[in-house]
């Protein structure tokens, strides 16, 4: 049963990896990408912490952090970039 | 829509790699000979849950120092490279002209966060023989907190004096731990100059938090002048 | 003045360090004494480098007249992240995207650092709205669906739920 | 059961972040996007990792941190970047705002 639900999660975590790389592809402008790049970080704090579940190692969220600390500087360094700040 | 096909086939076979890594991935059970002469050896040898932080930390500690003198090659040659002697303040100060300083926001969001990202650095480096981390992973968290104090004041001035002397300082008492393993134990870099202590203890396996610390400090301290001679 | 800054400076030290502390323990999940204290050490440390280099710290203080408004805070914040993305829904799924985004300005009392980035996160957290821009005490903000150009209007819509508990919670 | 609860919290976070996602997809400028893939994501992210929570009570702690993290860096991520779409102006959707004299013309032709 919990398997099961799980399993759908995933699928709709995958559609959603999808979509965010579908709107990197076309970006439009480059703040769309950019905002792409956000939210596939973001997802993918959730899909370590997934994985660190499913493989049952406790560790594994420290790689979750210290990603999610990486990918929040390369946004705010993106961003800094594109407004000539730095 | 053409000049998009390039990007979008290089996405699909980036989705296709990744693809076969994510079905045909399963975790290693079976161990090859050397790697459970390792998984055996470390535990009862070196006393360290985190087999990877042994071995890089003792069986493979003389590397570590090379790989971090490369570090250090790196952090002196952007130096070279990077500095103009004439042209460098005339430039900077037409940058500081034309750069738009961070929003409020940022520059508050990073003085909350950074600490925050100091301490979780100082954990992965003082665990770094029981769970996940150690030296190298620590003091690259340790640069990213450098380098979100620079995003959000990129006029901050580092104190380059005082990280070229903690570096030194860590690099001289790292290698004068592993002259004590020399005297004291069986080799350049043993870990037994420090008492073992109890399995997956917090003080245990001997001299590797000591030499997880200075690993820490030192790639910290070279990663933040690197960070700070890209700026100038 | 100089006896009441290092008092303010010393209570937000105490904060920082029990903040960091309890992050190491957080992170390392062990009850084993000398790793409570080794972290408790360090934190030590730290707060006491970034409380001097850091004036944003001096805005947090742990007592109970702050503490009781930032859980407030907490609450009504979560309930209205859960509208905001509730609304986000109706917006996403609905077969033909019906909105009206635009900027507005509005107006803050807050003073401390602080108070505006926490008011700041909660209103890019909240119903469809996004700060960009933060001058003064105006705040520009991007709004999914423009109900008013009135900035006092504008204010009382984004602004309100929030402010005056932060304002107790960070002065 | 516990097991169960948490699988559905995981499967409502994941819901989240299948709406941010579309709502990446669908909204039709950078900003609306930015807000659709913002919200929806952290929301989506904090119910996983509570669900997580439920299968290992031990993990809480840690858990609580991570979102704590991403409830803090988020928004300053989205407000950064929205800032520097105003400054490079990136057109926006919708009607040109009269109210605000200094934002550029909402110009409608994408770039």
């Amino acid at each position: 049963m919990a398997d099961t639900i799980l399993l759908l999660a995933g699928v709709l975590i995958f559609l959603a990896i999808v979509f965010a790389v579908t709107r990197l592809i076309l970006g439009r402008t480059i703040v769309d990408r950019v905002a792409a790049v956000d939210l596939l970080t973001v997802i993918s704090i959730s899909m370590i912490a997934l994985y660190a579940h499913i493989a049952d190692r406790f560790i594994y969220l420290d790689v979750a952090l210290v990603y999610g600390v990486l990918s929040f500087l390369a946004v705010v360094a993106t961003a800094r970039y594109l407004e000539r700040g730095l | 829509m053409m000049q998009r096909l390039p990007s979008a086939i290089a996405v699909l076979l980036l989705a296709l790699i990744f693809a076969t890594i994510a079905i045909g991935h399963a975790e290693q059970t079976v161990l090859r000979p050397l790697a459970e002469s390792y998984v055996r050896l470390v535990p009862h040898e070196l006393g360290a849950p985190n087999v990877i932080t042994g071995i890089l930390l003792t069986y493979r500690a003389f590397d570590t120092l090379g790989e971090v003198a490369v570090l250090f090659m790196v952090a002196a040659g952007v130096g070279l490279v990077l500095k103009e002697p004439g042209k460098a303040g005339a430039r900077s100060a037409s940058d500081s002209e034309a750069a738009q300083p961070a929003s409020e926001i940022v520059r508050t969001a990073a003085q909350i966060l950074v600490p925050l990202i100091a301490i979780f650095a100082a954990y992965i480096i003082m665990n770094g023989h029981i769970s996940a981390g150690g030296g190298f992973q620590g003091g690259a968290v340790i640069a990213s907190a450098v380098l979100l104090m620079l995003l959000a004041d990129p006029s901050h001035k580092l104190n380059s004096v005082f990280l070229s002397v903690t570096e030194s300082l860590a690099g001289v008492l790292f290698v004068l731990v592993g002259i004590a393993g020399l005297i004291f134990a069986g080799g350049f870099l043993d870990n037994r100059v420090l008492p073992l202590g109890q399995f997956g203890a917090f003080f245990s396996a001997g001299a590797i938090p000591l030499l997880s610390v200075l690993l820490g400090v030192k790639v910290g301290c070279e990663l933040s002048v690197i960070l700070d001679r890209f700026r100038a | 003045m100089a006896p009441n800054t290092r008092a303010r400076r010393s209570a937000s030290f105490v904060g920082l360090w029990l903040l960091l502390t309890l992050i190491w323990f957080a992170a390392s999940s062990s009850l084993a004494i000398e790793s409570i204290i080794t972290g408790a050490a360090i934190a030590a440390v730290l707060a006491h480098l970034f409380v001097r280099r850091f004036p944003a710290w001096t805005d947090v203080r742990l007592s109970p007249e702050r503490l009781i408004p930032f859980f407030r805070y907490t609450g009504v914040f979560l309930v209205e992240m859960v509208r905001a993305n509730l609304n986000m829904l109706r917006y996403v799924y609905a077969p033909r995207i019906d909105i009206n985004p635009g900027i507005v300005e509005v107006r803050t009392r807050l003073k401390t650092p602080v108070g505006r980035l926490a008011l700041a996160s909660s209103i890019a957290l909240t119903p469809g709205s996004l700060v960009v821009g933060l001058e003064g005490d105006t705040l520009t903000v991007h709004w999914l669906d423009v109900k008013t150009t009135d900035a006092e209007e504008a204010t009382r819509l984004i602004v309100g739920p929030f402010e005056t508990e932060l304002e107790k919670a960070f002065g | 059961m516990s097991e169960v609860a948490g699988s559905i919290l995981v499967l409502i976070g994941a819901f989240f972040h299948f709406s941010a996602g579309l709502g990446m997809l669908r909204m039709p400028d950078a900003f609306t996007r930015m807000q659709a893939g913002t919200k929806a994501s952290t929301l989506g992210n904090a119910l996983i990792l509570i669900g997580i929570a439920f299968y290992h009570p031990g993990w809480s702690l840690k858990l609580l941190i991570l979102i704590y993290f991403v409830f803090m860096t988020n928004p300053v991520s989205s407000h950064a970047l929205a800032r520097a779409a105003r400054a490079i102006r990136i057109p926006m959707a919708g009607p040109p705002p009269q109210a605000l004299a200094s934002a550029p013309a909402a110009a409608r032709d994408g770039a």
